[in-house]
């Protein structure tokens, strides 16, 4: 006879505001088998956990069911509680009455109704749960990084100090991300360059991290300690082993129209090129779409002049497969382009630019050597207007709903920056609020206002329009005169929103991972695990799960180490007993469960079988190898005799669960 | 055709653990509604779903019965929606073949990330199994409630 | 305050005046800016406030233009303009409150009026 | 025929070849001829026959059969054939206790659709030259040949063997047929007319499970209705939904694996046209997925356990049709 406890979680107020938890505790008394039902505040603290362990001893317990939030969240807490009593972890249930049923409905009626046949389908699968046991799989010591950034450079230096390999895959020619275009860090103004770089040539140097740049994450299969993944190498056309970096080929290399997408198009480059002077790895790189020869067989400049022999203008992308322990996703974000907001001129005035823009405008390796140049007609701009939060805080389509963090901090830099350098040169910030939470941050603004005179207005930009002297009017209201304002500005800069890489989504997909719906990926727990994805084994650096300012990134670019180093430490992880089996009895041998197995998990062997009247038979019968499967289940479907089961979702498990629900 | 305002459809929702399971929490987080008709059962692949599963729902008193798994390609066991496609989409055509309406089987590619389009799923099927009334062309009698 | 009359004004407004997180770009985009006495900023915080009365009694409400920049370019979706409209209807659904005197009119003709818009004028503003 | 393949049959006896061999032999009446194994020359002369009537398909057998001793001779049709390859391919059959010998298939005659005829006290078909000449208690009856002959031979997808040892008679190939007519006819009408359609065929069920027992892809150690803990099980159905179930999940069980031999419909003792649901799903299949015969060979993937990234969606069953 089966003795079930059933324990109802409020979950504060997140469950018991629109179930009626003891409503629910009370029907679920009068289930078959049901010996205790109870309610707690907080069925997951060490008192909630507690009350459900000496249930357990007291009632002597068989089954478990508590309903409480997703099993996701917390039925390894529950299956750990039941353990420490001795109870098999396998045989608590878990029933979903937070984010299935009290987040989701409004109507404590309706909601209660629901929570009970949840409760009622958990009970009757906890009657059919099995002690199970849980194997071991072995874990890959090595870790992928995805996304050369600053998170990315930062989580692989670390788990390469740990000492195990670490593979970066860089999407652009070079690693260093959007850091390596940034001009001065706040609130310190040293140089990002000289921050940035040496880290850069410690990755390369460093024996236990692979660098590949110009290349994508294609394909992962796999799970936790054993991912198999497929990245491609794009064709640089450049042999990467060959080429010193000389960068005589860039000198000649006749086409020489190119936007330059490292000065944001502000100015160009050539065909083959080098992005920038402190590239890792400092490899050329032949632009395909505007070399010459790769577009029409005529050229062949680069080839003739380079000494070692690196230009290859047959290469193709090579696919290399390599396993791994972990995967950091450091896949970072991307100023979004203001072009959707007319009332800036974005599109149409050279002189309206972002800040990433002003960055290199400002920067001694941009497109103006250092000088602050306009970029319509390269005079040095004497009033300059910084606009904040474009795209931010947005309610509509143009932009994003969410604070970009940074933009508050950067443009005080900005200004700083330009009163400092143009003493000439009259600063306007336009602000909704000057947001700077963080060490140094609101004295560093201070500073901007107290000590460089820039001119912080309450209010928001309503109209850029060019002017035709070459001005630009600024029509903006400062909400604490309470008057409209037309600036005469040589300059707009506008402090846009920061959106996650587009690349981004499509590999959430391939980790089956979560993400928000601004593409940013979901922590698997807000507070408490703000690194690691839901998906065991993927790890969150950086920017990929929300915006960040460097130093943060830094910092969680080490915890998304700290926690990969975890994981790689161990020689194996307690593998998922929840596998396949089949009843020789039933089995037909029919070979239909090998051929939908992904992992090759079933062999065929003859056994010999008691037949009636006292003959025995010879058989061919499938097993599942427990070490390799996966628990997928594909079998059991495919099985025509029904003799392929599985483990904790098996047959009658589920019927149970559907019978109850329909009931 | 006519609609019964009362109509309370119940609603079984087989979910893959990776992605529309986790897809239906997300849509929890998120606090975005759908009707309580729908009762989700976990399931570790859209592939562990049997017919018999769909078949024994309907015969015990469901009016919809909805698989959501991962999307094609995005498989945590790497093919198991694949044959999960091929499978539910020979049996929903035989169900069909038998003239079971067409509305009371569904099958949707929810990700882990599309909590939204979860919600927006759920609130659709329901609408159209509400439009079709109670399931009488696939039910056992001695299930029926009074 | 008035709670009734800031009711009145959010249902036929149709906006919610709470998402307005005042960055000011409305009034800083308006075109009758110097018009008004009240700003398309202080219409909204004003009737979150339920400090309607002002509103009512001011000139402002027949300066703007409903010309919608505000509406388009709130990043909240507010829609100013909406809630401008909403307390000049008020306004205008006043008993015995006649915002247009016949005497008053010699001195607001102009040659490109059409006399059609000054009938209708008439009729709307005069209770 | 039935000479020569006894000749050869006691040969292959004599000479050790095989010590079984598996054919037909007369039953009560000369219509009613079932599948039987013969373990002597005398046997066979006193019982094996081979004629209009004898269409049964003796492939499942051979699952029990050819795991015995010795080799076992059968005569294989060739629609027999399709479902003997299906379940060597399957691991149900050991090929190398088999010898295969090919004979010509039919048209067979079906002996309901001569007693639809309204005739009865039948003695003795005879086929003259396509005429059927019909002796009965009561007089001799005349019916042309292709007015009696069998449903599944009707439809007939192939003349040809597609595996043999040897054989009596030409081979022949496969051919055009029009098998899917009723299906299609089926899906073109409204979901209404298609439920009462198969509520008036499946409502007559008994479940004799004669389907079952005679269907080659059938041959499960223990069918999951027999099975008390699949949870399915079931011995006579109780009510419309069970008599759906249970033709629901046969025909999905063989779903890719049904060579169309068309045996379940010969045997339904309530001429239930079962062999529809069955080629619903191949017909399925071969517009979904590609043509695919089961049968054909012993090496190709199923399609159920086999799939495409670009397979379709199941929408499009929602957008085909009518509703």
């Amino acid at each position: 006879m089966q003795r079930i406890g059933v324990f109802v979680c409020h979950c504060g107020t997140n469950i018991a505001a629109t179930v009626d938890v003891k409503a629910v505790a009370e029907a679920l008394s009068h289930e078959p088998g049901v010996v205790i039902s109870q309610d707690y505040q907080y069925m997951c603290s060490e008192s909630g956990q507690d009350l459900v362990k000496n249930a357990i001893k007291e009632n002597n317990l068989t089954g478990v069911v508590i309903c409480s939030c997703s099993p996701r969240m917390h039925e390894n807490t529950f299956r750990k509680a039941a353990a420490s009593v001795g109870l098999n972890p396998y045989l608590v249930e878990i029933a979903n009455i937070r984010e299935q049923c009290s987040w989701i409905h409004k109507d404590i009626a309706s909601a209660t109704e629901k929570a009970i046949i949840l409760g009622k389908a958990a009970v009757a699968k906890v009657h059919l749960n099995t002690p199970l046991t849980a194997g071991e799989s072995p874990v890959v010591k090595r870790a992928l990084v995805i996304g050369g950034g600053i998170a990315g450079i930062q989580t692989a230096l670390d788990i390469a100090e740990a000492g195990f390999d670490v593979d970066i895959v860089e999407k652009e020619p070079t690693i260093g991300g959007k850091m390596a275009q940034i001009d001065k860090t706040f609130p310190t103004l040293d140089c990002a360059a000289c921050i940035l770089t040496p880290k850069m040539v410690e990755a390369a140097q460093n024996e236990h991290i692979t660098i590949h740049s110009f290349s994508e994450v294609t394909d992962v299969k796999g799970f936790v300690g054993n991912f198999t993944v497929t990245v491609k190498k794009k064709a640089r056309f450049v042999d990467e082993t060959k080429c010193t970096g000389c960068g005589l080929c860039t000198e000649k290399c006749p086409m020489k129209k190119v936007p330059n997408e490292f000065n944001m198009g502000l100015d160009n480059r050539t065909a083959v090129y080098i992005p920038f002077a402190q590239a890792v790895p400092k490899v050329a790189t032949i632009d395909p779409n505007y070399c010459l020869m790769l577009k029409n067989g005529k050229c062949g400049v680069c080839s003739k002049v380079c000494s070692a022999g690196a230009i290859d203008y047959k290469q193709t992308d090579k696919f290399i497969e390599q396993k791994y322990g972990a995967i950091v996703v450091a896949t970072g974000f991307n100023p979004i382009k203001p072009d959707k907001y007319d009332e800036f001129a974005y599109s149409y005035c050279p002189d309206v630019v972002t800040s990433l823009e002003l960055e290199r405008l400002m920067n001694a390796a941009g497109p103006n050597g250092g000088t602050l140049l306009r970029p319509s007609d390269k005079t040095h701009p004497h009033t300059i207007v910084f606009v904040q939060c474009v795209g931010s805080r947005c309610d509509d389509e143009k932009g994003k709903p969410y604070c970009s963090k940074i933009c508050c901090m950067y443009t005080a830099k900005h200004a700083m920056l330009i009163r400092e350098k143009y003493p000439d040169t009259e600063v306007y910030v336009f602000y909704i609020d000057v947001r700077t939470p963080g060490k140094n941050f609101d004295e560093f603004y201070r500073r901007a206002v107290e000590q460089y005179n820039v001119h912080y207005i309450k209010g928001m930009v309503g109209k850029v329009s060019p002017k035709a002297d070459g001005k630009i009017d600024v029509q903006a209201s400062d909400l604490l005169s309470n008057e409209q304002l037309h600036i005469n500005a040589d300059m707009v800069v506008l402090a846009t929103a920061i959106e996650p890489d587009k690349t981004a989504r499509p590999l959430a997909t391939m980790l089956t991972t979560q993400m928000d719906t601004n593409d940013f990926f979901t922590e698997a727990h807000p507070k408490l695990r703000p690194v690691e994805s839901a998906t065991a084994g993927i790890f969150l650096s950086g920017a990929c799960q929300g915006p960040k300012d460097i130093p943060e990134t830094v910092a969680q670019a080490s915890a998304a180490a700290a926690k990969a180093i975890g994981l790689l430490c161990k020689n194996s992880i307690t593998c998922n007993p929840c596998v396949a089996h089949s009843d020789e009895l039933m089995c037909n041998g029919c070979s239909s469960c090998e051929k939908v197995c992904p992992y090759g998990a079933i062999t065929y062997q003859d056994k010999e079988f008691r037949m009636p009247d006292r003959t025995t038979a010879i058989r061919r019968v499938a097993s599942v190898n427990p070490a390799v499967c996966q628990g997928c289940g594909a079998c059991t479907v495919a099985c025509p005799s029904g003799a392929m089961d599985l483990n904790g979702f098996s047959n009658s498990q589920i019927m149970a669960e559907v019978d109850a629900i329909c009931k | 055709m006519q609609v019964n305002e009362n109509f309370e459809p119940v609603i079984v929702a087989f979910c893959c653990n990776w992605c529309s399971y986790a897809g239906a929490d997300l849509s929890g987080t998120n606090r975005l509604n759908y009707p309580a008709n729908v009762k989700i059962i976990r399931v570790p692949c859209s592939c562990r779903v049997n017919p018999i599963f769909i078949l024994r729902a309907f015969q015990r008193g469901a009016d919809g019965v909805i698989i959501c798994g991962c999307h094609p390609g995005d498989c945590h066991y790497t093919s198991g929606n694949y044959f999960t496609r091929r499978r539910i989409t020979l049996l929903y055509s035989m169900l069909d073949f038998l003239g079971i309406e067409r509305n009371r089987t569904r099958l949707e590619w929810v990700s882990a990330a599309e909590g939204a389009k979860f919600a927006d799923t759920m609130n659709k099927f329901v609408e159209d199994v509400k439009k079709l009334g109670k399931n009488r062309r696939l039910e056992d009698l001695r299930c029926r409630k009074q | 305050m008035n709670k009734n009359q800031k009711d009145w004004i959010d249902i036929t407004s149709g906006v919610n005046v709470r998402k307005c997180m005042r960055c000011g770009k409305c009034s800083a985009t308006c075109p009758s800016y110097d018009e008004m006495e009240y700003h398309p900023h202080q219409f909204v915080y004003m009737v979150e406030k339920g400090d309607i009365e002002p509103l009512l009694n001011s000139e402002s409400l027949y300066k703007c233009l409903t010309c919608f920049a505000c509406v388009e370019r709130c990043p909240r979706g507010v829609e100013p303009a909406k809630v401008i409209e909403a307390v000049r209807l008020t306004a205008v659904r006043q008993q015995g409150n006649n915002h247009l005197i016949p005497d008053r009119i010699p001195e607001m003709l102009d040659d490109d009026l059409p006399q059609q818009a000054i009938v209708t004028a008439f009729r709307k503003y005069t209770k | 025929m039935q000479e020569a393949m006894i000749k050869r049959a006691k040969e292959l006896l004599a000479d050790g070849t095989v010590n079984r061999v598996i054919g037909w032999k007369r039953g009560e009446f000369v219509y009613d001829s079932t599948p039987a194994v013969f373990g002597t020359a005398d046997e066979i002369d006193a019982e094996f026959v081979f004629d209009d009537f004898t269409q049964a398909n003796v492939s499942k057998y051979l699952v029990k059969e050819s795991k015995k001793d010795g080799k076992i001779l059968a005569f294989l049709k060739p629609c027999d054939t399709y479902s003997f390859n299906q379940l060597v391919k399957e691991h149900r059959i050991i090929r190398e206790n088999v010898y295969v010998i090919g004979i010509p298939g039919g048209p067979k005659l079906d002996i309901e659709k001569i007693k639809a005829k309204g005739i009865t006290g039948i003695l003795n078909v005879k086929n003259v030259n396509y005429t059927l000449e019909i002796e009965t208690l009561y007089g001799t009856e005349k019916l042309p040949f292709y007015e009696a002959i069998s449903g599944k031979c009707a439809d007939c997808k192939s003349k040809k063997h597609v595996v043999y040892d040897e054989l009596i008679g030409e081979d022949g190939d496969v051919l055009d047929s029009n098998r899917f007519d009723m299906v299609e006819k089926l899906e073109n009408m409204t979901a209404q007319e298609r439920y009462d359609f198969w509520r008036g065929e499946l409502s007559k069920c008994i479940r004799c499970n004669a389907c079952r027992n005679v269907c080659p892809a059938c041959t499960c150690e223990n069918c999951v209705f027999d099975n008390p803990k699949s949870g399915i099980e079931n011995k006579a159905a109780a009510d419309s939904f069970e008599e759906n179930m249970f033709h629901i999940i046969r025909a999905f069980h063989v779903a890719g694996r049904c060579t169309d031999c068309g045996e379940c419909s010969r045997v339904c003792p309530q001429h239930i046209p079962l062999h529809l649901l069955n080629r619903k799903f191949i017909k399925d299949i071969n517009s979904l997925y590609g043509e695919y015969q089961a049968g054909a060979d012993t090496t190709s993937k199923s399609p159920l356990t086999d799939y495409r990234a670009d397979d379709c969606e199941p929408s499009i069953v929602h957008e085909r049709g009518v509703e």
